[in-house]
């Protein structure tokens, strides 16, 4: 067997090595250890690029691990959608990376690489897997690291919000080994695929219990993807967190959209008697619901952080509106759109960060303070991020909401989706419109510039007498390193729409072939 | 050049030289003025190129797929409108970058001004020329977002920061809804084509979608071109340069809305709908624009209103579905154009030589600023429709229409409107002119220092000018063919001959031209006391609603927002199970089926009922005793204890080894965390809340607790685990299924979790070790006890006892371990043993005492195990098999006899030192917090102290 | 007529572990409680051996050693607790 | 030899610990078991400094004679649980003066009180000279005093020489 | 009474327990509610392989009927991440209450309206 | 079963039915003793007798009915014994500390306060252990 044969598990066996060896490098060796931490998400990119150009011609390859065969094995499942997940998470990745590491971000704290490297691990294996309870655990995987990471830096605010952060995960957590444990009790199985294969067996008797078990699995991954009503715990958190952290988080939310976009037509398709489609009553009004929320919150909101955070949310909801569709070209719209706003996300959060390091004590606040250091380059990646965010041209979000617009066009409760997805744009518009030329444009006057009080302090700054705190003032633009190269990627999404749509389309087209999956995972039998 | 080259050329030109401007430095302004200049002029001379052949009746085109999932090609497309408004865009341009470069003062910032209007001019070009709706709404929020920084251009301006919103605002909104309007246009059409489109006027007019289509775009095009209601936020844009006013908002942009009014002309217009809306508000905004205009004091402001008024004409002669309307509105698009620019660069020049652009401040310049005089007198008289100038000639033709449509039945209604409307143009026309140069002046202090800027100056406008007159001497010759050309172009068919000339003989439009004449004449006579009349009115100031509107959405927003999203655990907490427990009642009520399924139950023994009832009460104790938390947690490792025991009775021993050691390593935590928090909290809940919660809490309890007894009493559906019972001893190498399914069937979940736990020890490091400083710190530095303790730290019968312990339990362990795969027991549950044994040292002993002979970190012990984990996983690649599959093998020694070796061990032996990596660090670092943070600091203080010392 | 005295030991030992119960919610001192708990850790591990005994099996039989050897930590625990405040000094 | 086993006794409670654990007899097994009575003494001595010599032989005595009591003395206190009346019982404190010095022998002292039925060892002194016991029924403390004294702490005396 | 009756009852009472616990809005009580509502689930998810009473899933060639033994190693798995899950959580609750001086999970100030003072909508 | 001697039934039933009635016993002893001194001397019932009683009935079962040779269960005794003296110890002393340094009221019960430990010192409870003391120890 070539070693090609194993690519599959490459994305998952990288950064389990890279994480480990960093942590015992890590305090000897830091250059080593950054270099490895940055060796292994470059590996993962071109593991998943290879992947990503493998699974082009339709072939779903599966990983049977320790050659057990499926389904009493766990086996992982490449197709288009994971290699489009996977491409996407190394790419965020390197970004994240790139600005922790330019911004000395990773040294604010313990063992940011080794969490960084096991946060990957964890997002690589939830994009893989193709075992329900396999997928809860790198659920765990991600999860945990993603504690770590959200609390790098500490500081109050961080503990506090971190507090209920964690909690209600492990709520959420908890909740998923209820539905799985339902699941297993009727479908005797674990294995997606087959899983999918059994439910259309379940006898009348054990509906009830089945269309339970749909609804709680996909709320729990509703809770991870942040949509009303459930979206409560991301606006502190995100907007608190360390930014090339809440850069990488951006695409936390996705997997529960991804999760949901897996699960739900290979488990509960058209089979699944009376959970078939289960959640689709209630997802459509909960996106339309979340954009708004969302793009309400980035009108109202007072930092730039606090606006990235609920852009977030906004973007899921209306990446949810497309989901909600269940067809080829809304899928297909939602996973260009998931991609572009992932990356978007991660964009705002960089920007803000940017922003906030060369306000000093202002921070990244909509508040008017002194002129800073490259205020020009800052408002035009600033203004970039804001458009790629809010979905305007020339950047890939237009083309994303066209592509929902027009997916969704016809199919029942699309006049409100189209006006929660174009009003969700314009207050986003005027809200980032607003910060923008308050942190860019307007000088503060003498009475303000004095006027630096402690409250006013970005909550994501540490406290005083952190190692790190005392940074000279930014002379160098190196942080704007991070952020141009994610809205470089998102320029490359918009010239490559045509590709990266065709590619889109062909993954939806593949997510709701059933029968193709379960000839990969279960054989031709 | 070939025409796609040229038109790609055409297209991608401004932006290319808005990207040179902005990386060419920030002092460079002659190289910016010049690339903005050369770049227009290059573009105008590629228009002036294919001129001929467009105006020829060939329509040039190129299509390049882009996302073909929706439809959207890079489309360009020139056909006569499009050559005209190209012309426009790229004429004034080069003008504008011109008058710029004189304009500006030495400080400003070029770059971003000429680099934010080349952009423009790139969205502008592309909107004209795109061949694929989808492309030309691209270009159309691009101009929005361009327009957003050319007014906002003088940053530390209030009003300027408030124009570019506000414009931004409701152009930007505005094309939203004519995305809206434009999508649906193309599904109604079946392709986002622009020719395809026009070809489907039919098919769009007949769906019943067609009303929602027709007032979607118009909304985009109204908001565009300043249409009343939409208009107000023209006038506040004028705190842009004045360069930016002239081109922007006067030529170019707000003419987007009036060009893709004559573009969808073929495909919307002449149904009675289109003709009444558009009409009517044509109308409106002419004849209000133009009352406004005549009260306003600044120039600027004068001439904004103006062009609201001037665009309320062309977007009411398109709505009028006439085809000699829509000849009329071409010829006035480039009248208007013409005069508009030069009147705004003008404004410019007073404003740049004189200080102020208010005309309460300004009289009698034409003595001491001939040149601009003569500009300004000209250019305004063409506004007023004058003869001998090109104005006069379209408003005849606009007179002339008006007596063609009949708007709610009342046939005179629109020729009269159009008349008053006619009038008060005269009159602001002729105000701005006499007021300004003629009379004497009103402030001396403008006027001394006012004289006529340089060549370059008024070159522009002066240029501009003399064509507004050219027009009116021979329009057939300028213009005539360019005209019939376009408008055939706009009907989408043969246009009517114009018959562009001053005198058409008399007619009743001549005598509605020379009412307007004769009363604007009267109004600038009396404009004094029409002035304070009008002032003495109330006015609604749209500007101060809008941001009034804008703030109180904000307020409302706001206050919902940060009242449902305020950071309250709870309240996730309460919404999640709320969601869940209406879930799982859904699922139940929709989904059918019984209750309870039809396996036969076990019969309870009396020591599982006695347990049961132990479980019961002392959750119910837990409940009770919630505040205690330390009797609380008594209750709870009682709730521990019967879960293993219940694990022991169901057949579990596995899990009972687990749930036993879990515990204690658990109670250790917990009990460590205790020690600093309170002990005996207040209440925090008040009683309502309380039974809020209890009600959910009985609720989800009853939901979970039904689940499983639906779950529990029905049969198994064939699990897969029969497989792994068969294949336990025979393909893993273990009679132990659960651990043979740990460490081999499910060994990647394994992974997983050992991982996981590691991330725990890891994170919990970094959460503690920075525990002796900041605030925390400072708070266990003044840390009182808060219950009376006994002093002595080490009993010695404890003590004693752990040291004999220790041999034992680490035997025990090895023990569990190594018949893990067999026999309950296996990595993790030796781990937790082997911990355990240490940790009783660390709690008989003492921290320091234990600490100090330890042999291997933790976080070395967590690497590891990942590694070995890890390493095992890969090894079987060596051997061709996949990731972590196993091989085991029974050997036999001499005396020994046989016994068997599995690469499953070796997992498990990652899995020991991972588990037993993360449970010490998880204690270790929680253990001693306060002494260590004092014992911390103190040597920060004693580091410190040696720094400051020489 | 083993059966019976297995019946006999659980009976027993029911009425035992709900006796440690009552003593467990009486109270009333702390001391009391952790004499309840560390009573009931030990019926615990007969209760197992009797289970052992009545499934003639020894499969659990690590079961109630592991409860022997760590089953008092909790008790020592609790009462370090209450002495010093820090288990671990 | 030292060296290698320095604590035979320990040792050979490892051996035979591993051998119960076992449930079994083999050679294998008692490999094992001979391998961890060697390694883990070593490993473990610094958790245990100055590990004291014991007498074997006393050792077994002294534990024969507890094994006895313990039994005797359950009946006894189930006796006084089942039977006597609270208001009759006559508990004591009871101040043992202990010859002992090392921790170790205090501690197995200590812990045969407990194991023996109706005594509870509560403390020590802070000069470690004196045992507090609890005993349940002791209508002549002095009596028991002397006995403990007499049965436990003397032999103990023999085993930790 | 049945061992599934009393089985599901006690799932539902500490689910009960649990979630009301985990409501009390202070960082020890939700901790021990979350190992209130991990009991419930762990039970939960093991009782998904049914109960089976002295038939655990130790392979022997003489018997044929076996506890289902996968849910058995899921929970283990689950308790062990639970166990991660419930120390991070205690460590955080502690290490949050020594920064702030605070154990209530909620009512500190957002960062939202920490900034708002600072901020006015500009008029 | 019926092969087997009735005698090796008797011996086992006998021994299950002692261990489970002194387990019964200690925990009764438990509930009705005056206070927790008195108290502490119950569940010593159950940990030596009670459980002993019972182990040494597996012990027997397994090798009178199953044909096993089966000591194990003595290492559950030897653990007990090694741990069992420690709770009590450890119980004791937070009475102790209850008594003299907390001051929650709590009765002394019938033997009353302890005395003071004779000479100099005093239990270590109340004093931490003198430097060269057998009671001092794993101090660094
Ligand atoms: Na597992
Ligand atoms: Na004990």
């Amino acid at each position: 067997m070539s070693l090609t044969a194993h690519l599959a598990i490459a994305p998952v066996v990288i950064p389990a090595l890279a994480a480990p060896i960093a942590l015992l490098v890590m305090r000897r060796r830091r250059h080593l250890g950054i270099g490895l931490s940055f060796a292994s998400c470059a590996l993962m990119l071109v593991a998943a690029l290879v992947l990503l150009n493998a699974s082009a011609d339709g072939t779903i390859r599966t990983y049977e691990l320790g050659d057990w065969p499926a389904p009493f094995g766990i086996v992982l499942v490449v197709d288009r959608l994971s290699a489009i997940m996977l491409t996407l998470a190394a790419s965020l990745s390197l970004i994240a990376m790139i600005h922790a590491v330019l911004t000395r971000a990773d040294r604010k704290g313990w063992h940011f690489h080794p969490l960084f490297q096991f946060q990957m691990l964890g997002l690589n294996g939830a994009f893989l897997t193709g075992d329900l309870f396999n997928l809860f655990v790198f659920f765990e995987v991600l999860l945990i690291a993603s504690y770590g990471l959200m609390l790098h830096g500490q500081g109050p605010v961080r503990l506090k919000a971190g507090v209920q952060y964690v909690i209600v995960n492990i709520v959420g957590s908890s909740l998923f080994l209820i539905a799985l444990g339902l699941l297993y009790a009727l479908t005797g199985t674990l294995n997606m695929a087959d899983m999918g294969l059994r439910v259309a067996e379940i006898g009348p008797d054990d509906q009830g219990l089945l269309r339970v078990a749909a609804l709680l699995l996909v709320s729990v991954f509703a809770l991870k993807a942040a949509v009303v009503p459930l979206h409560l715990w991301l606006p502190r958190t995100y907007a608190v967190t360390t930014p090339a952290v809440a850069a990488l988080f951006a695409i936390m939310t996705k997997v529960g959209v991804y999760s949901i976009i897996r699960v739900v037509p290979q488990v509960f398709g058209d089979g699944a008697g009376a959970a078939a489609w289960a959640p689709a009553p209630y997802l459509l009004p909960a996106a339309i619901i979340t954009t708004i929320v969302g793009f309400a919150g980035v009108f109202v909101a007072r930092t730039l952080s606090e606006q990235a955070a609920y852009a977030i949310i906004g973007s899921t909801g209306t990446l949810l509106i497309a989901v909600a569709g269940w067809q080829v070209e809304t899928l297909t719209a939602a996973l260009y759109y998931l991609v572009h706003s992932t990356l978007a996300g991660a964009a705002l959060f960089l920007v803000a960060d940017v922003v906030a390091r060369r306000r000093a004590s202002f921070g990244n606040s909509a508040s008017p303070g002194p002129a800073f250091a490259q205020r020009q380059l800052a408002g035009l990646l600033f203004m970039a991020a804001a458009i790629a965010a809010t979905g305007l041209p020339p950047l890939s979000g237009f083309i994303g909401k066209l592509l929902i617009l027009e997916s969704v066009a016809g199919l029942p409760g699309w006049g409100w989706s189209w006006a929660a997805i174009l009003a969700s744009t314009l207050i986003g518009v005027i809200g980032f419109a607003r910060t923008g030329s308050v942190i860019f444009w307007k000088d503060a006057d003498h009475k303000n510039a004095e006027h630096k009080d402690a409250g006013h302090q970005d909550a994501g700054h540490n406290d005083a007498g952190h190692r790190d705190e005392a940074e000279p003032v930014i002379a160098l633009r190196r942080d704007m390193i991070a952020p141009v190269i994610a809205i470089a990627l998102l320029t490359a999404l918009s010239v490559g729409a045509g590709w990266a749509t065709a590619y889109a389309g062909e993954a939806a087209a593949q997510i709701l072939d059933n029968n193709a999956t379960v000839r990969a995972v279960l054989g031709e039998g | 050049m070939a025409i796609p080259l040229t038109l790609y050329t055409l297209v991608s030109l401004p932006f290319v030289v808005a990207l040179l401007i902005a990386v060419s430095g920030t002092h460079q302004r002659s190289l910016h003025a010049g690339l903005a200049a050369a770049g227009s002029a290059i573009g105008f001379a590629l228009i002036v190129s294919v001129a001929g052949r467009v105006t020829g009746g060939e329509i040039l085109a190129v299509t390049t797929p882009w996302v073909p999932a929706i439809g959207l090609d890079i489309s360009l497309m020139i056909d006569p409108l499009g050559l005209m408004f190209a012309g426009l865009i790229l004429g004034i341009g080069l003008l504008v970058m011109i008058f710029s470069h004189f304009y500006l003062g030495k400080g400003e910032a070029t770059a971003r001004f000429y680099a934010s209007l080349m952009l423009f001019q790139g969205a502008m070009l592309g909107i004209v020329i795109s061949g694929n709706v989808l492309m030309l709404l691209i270009f159309w929020e691009l101009t929005s977002l361009s327009s957003f920084l050319l007014i906002g251009f003088w940053q530390h301006k209030a009003e300027a920061r408030q124009g570019a919103r506000m414009a931004l605002a409701i152009t930007g909104g505005g094309g939203l809804v004519l995305i809206a309007g434009m999508l649906l246009l193309g599904i109604t059409a079946g392709s986002f084509d622009l020719l395809t489109i026009l070809q489907s006027g039919d098919v769009i007019q007949a769906s019943p979608l067609y009303p929602v289509i027709l007032v979607l775009i118009l909304i985009g095009c109204f908001t565009k071109s300043a249409q009343f209601p939409f208009h107000f936020w023209l006038p506040h844009a004028m705190a842009a340069p004045t360069p930016v006013s002239a081109y922007l908002h006067s030529a170019t942009m707000v003419k987007a809305g009036v060009f893709l009014l004559a573009r969808l002309w073929p495909v919307l217009s002449g149904t009675d709908l289109y003709t009444i809306i558009v009409t009517s508000v044509g109308l409106i905004t002419m004849t209000f624009g133009a009352w406004v205009a005549l009260f306003r004091h600044d120039l600027k402001s004068i001439l904004a209103y103006s062009t609201i008024s001037q665009l309320g004409l062309l977007v009411m002669l398109l709505g009028f579905s006439i085809k000699m309307a829509a000849v009329a509105a071409v010829f006035h698009i480039i009248n208007h154009a013409a005069f508009k620019a030069a009147l705004f660069m003008s404004a410019g020049i007073v404003d740049h030589e004189t200080g102020t652009r208010d005309i309460r401040r300004l009289g009698g310049l034409a003595k001491v600023m001939p040149v601009t005089a003569i500009i300004v007198t000209l250019a305004a008289a063409a506004m007023a429709g004058l003869p001998p100038l090109g104005g006069f000639i379209s408003k005849e033709m606009m007179l002339d229409e008006t007596l063609e449509v009949g708007l709610f039945g009342l046939p005179w209604l629109v020729p009269v409107i159009a008349t008053i409307a006619a009038t008060l143009s005269v009159g602001y026309s002729l105000r701005l002119a006499v007021h300004l140069f003629f009379g004497s002046a009103r402030d001396p202090e403008p006027y001394a220092r006012a004289h006529d800027p340089g060549f370059g100056m008024w070159a522009s406008p002066a240029l501009l000018v003399i064509i507004a007159v050219l027009l009116g001497f021979a329009p057939m010759l300028l213009a005539g063919p360019l005209v019939v050309s376009v408008a055939s172009a706009v009907i989408g068919g043969e246009a009517p001959e114009p018959g562009l000339a001053l005198w058409h003989g008399v007619n009743l439009a001549l005598g509605m031209s020379l009412f307007a004449v004769a009363i604007g004449v009267l109004l600038l006579w009396r404009h004094g006391p029409l002035l304070r009349w009008y002032e003495a009115m109330r006015h609604l100031d749209a500007k101060s609603l809008f941001q009034s509107t804008l703030t109180s959405a904000d307020t409302v927003v706001r206050k919902l927002i940060v009242a449902t999203h305020s950071p309250s655990l709870q309240r996730m907490l309460l919404a999640t199970f709320a969601v869940i427990v209406l879930l799982i009642i859904e699922g139940a009520l929709t989904g059918g089926g019984s209750f309870t399924g039809t396996r036969a139950g076990l019969a309870a023994s009396p020591v599982a009922i006695g347990a049961w009832l132990l479980l019961i009460a002392a959750t119910g104790a837990v409940i009770y005793a919630e505040r205690q938390r330390f009797i609380a947690l008594i209750y709870i490792s009682v709730i521990g204890l019967i879960i293993a025991l219940a694990f022991v009775h169901l057949s579990a021993p596995d899990l009972a080894l687990t749930q036993i050691s879990v515990e204690v390593v658990t109670i250790l935590l917990l009990l460590l965390a205790l020690n600093l928090m309170p002990k005996k909290p207040p209440v925090l809940s008040s009683a309502p809340q309380r039974w809020r919660d209890a009600l959910l809490a009985i609720t989800g309890g009853l939901g979970v607790g039904g689940a499983a007894w639906a779950m529990l009493t029905r049969n198994p559906n064939d699990p897969i685990s029969s497989y792994h019972l068969a294949k336990s001893y025979s393909g893993g190498g273990g009679t132990n299924v659960v651990n043979v399914t740990l460490v081999d069937f499910r060994a990647f979940d394994t992974l997983g979790e050992i991982i996981v736990l590691g991330i725990a020890g890891l994170a919990i490091f970094a959460l503690l070790d920075t525990t002796s400083r900041g605030a925390a710190g400072a708070r266990l530095r003044s840390w009182q006890e808060d219950m009376p303790h006994s002093p002595e730290r080490h009993p010695v019968m404890f003590v004693m006892s752990t040291r004999i312990l220790l041999p034992l339990v680490l035997a025990a362990g090895i023990y569990i371990f190594l018949r893990g795969h067999n026999e309950p027991g296996g990595g993790f549950i030796a781990a937790l043993v082997v911990a355990i044994a240490f940790l009783l040292q660390y709690l008989a002993s003492g921290f320091d005492w234990t600490d100090a002979r330890r042999r291997v970190g933790e976080h070395f012990m967590i690497a590891f195990g990942v590694l070995v984990a890890m390493a095992t996983g890969l090894g079987s690649l060596v051997f061709g098999a996949n990731f972590l599959a196993s091989a085991f093998d029974y050997y036999t020694l001499p005396l020994v006899g046989e016994f068997e070796l599995a690469t499953a061990l070796l997992f498990d032996i990652g899995v020991f030192a991972v588990v037993f990596g993360a449970v010490m660090m998880a204690l270790q670092q929680l253990s001693h917090i306060a002494q260590r943070a004092a014992r911390a600091h103190a040597a920060q203080l004693d580091a410190d102290g040696e720094e400051g010392s020489p | 007529m083993i059966e019976y005295a297995v019946i006999f030991g659980f009976v027993c030992l029911t009425l035992a572990l709900a006796l440690n119960l009552w003593r467990l919610l009486k109270g009333p001192s702390i001391g009391d409680r952790i004499v309840a708990l560390d009573t009931m850790v030990i019926n615990a591990i007969a209760t197992i051996v009797l289970i052992g005994i009545a499934q003639a099996s020894d499969t659990f039989f690590e079961a109630a050693l592991l409860l022997a050897m760590v089953g008092f930590i909790g008790t020592v625990a609790y009462c370090k607790f209450m002495l010093r405040g820090d288990i671990i000094e | 030899m030292r060296r290698v086993i320095p604590h035979p006794g320990l040792s050979v409670l490892l051996v035979i610990f591993w051998l119960l654990m076992a449930n079994s007899l083999s050679f294998g097994g008692l490999l094992i078991g001979i391998i961890i009575g060697i390694v883990l003494p070593i490993f473990t001595a610094p958790f245990w400094p100055g590990r004291p010599n014991v007498r074997h032989r006393a050792g077994f005595v002294y534990l024969a004679i507890v094994l006895w009591d313990i039994v005797t003395a359950n009946f006894e206190v189930a006796a006084i649980i089942l039977f006597k009346r609270n208001r009759h019982l006559k508990p004591a404190w009871l101040v043992i003066p202990i010859e002992l010095t090392s921790p170790e022998a205090i501690t197995v002292l200590a812990g045969t009180i407990s194991l023996t039925p109706g005594t509870v060892s509560s403390d020590v002194s802070s000069c470690g000279n004196y045992l507090l016991v609890h005993a349940l029924d002791s209508p002549e403390p002095e009596a028991d005093i002397a006995r403990i004294k007499t049965r436990y702490e003397a032999r103990l005396k023999k085993v930790f020489a | 009474m049945t061992l599934e009756f009393l089985v599901a009852s006690a799932i539902g009472v500490l689910t009960a327990g649990g979630i009301y616990m985990i409501l009390r809005g202070r960082t020890f009580q939700v901790v021990l509610g979350l190992t209130l509502f991990s009991y419930a689930v762990n039970l939960f998810l093991f009782a998904s392989g049914r109960l089976t009473v002295n038939r655990p899933p130790i392979w022997s060639k003489t018997v044929t009927e076996y506890a289902d033994p996968l849910p058995q190693a899921l929970v283990l798995t689950a308790i062990v991440i639970t166990f991660g899950m419930t120390a991070f959580a205690v460590v955080l609750a502690l290490r949050s209450f020594l920064e702030t001086g605070s154990d209530q999970v909620d009512g500190d100030i957002a960062p939202c309206d920490a900034n708002a003072k600072n901020t006015k909508a500009e008029r | 079963m019926t092969a087997l001697p009735l005698i090796a039934e008797i011996v086992t039933s006998l021994m299950i039915i002692i261990g489970a009635g002194f387990a019964l016993i200690g925990s009764w002893g438990l509930v009705r003793l005056p206070t927790l001194m008195e108290r502490l001397h119950g569940p010593t019932k159950a940990t030596t007798l009670g459980l002993g009683g019972m182990l040494i009935g597996s012990m027997l079962y397994f090798q009178l009915f199953e044909g096993r040779w089966s000591a194990h269960e003595l290492l559950i005794t030897l653990f007990l014994f090694i741990t069992a003296p420690i709770s009590a110890n450890m119980i004791a002393k937070v009475h102790l500390h209850d008594l003299r340094d907390r001051r929650v009221p709590i009765t002394k019960g019938p033997a009353g306060a302890p005395p003071k430990a004779p000479g100099e010192s005093d239990w270590a409870t109340y004093e931490a252990p003198h430097p060269k003391s057998a009671a001092r120890t794993s101090e660094e």
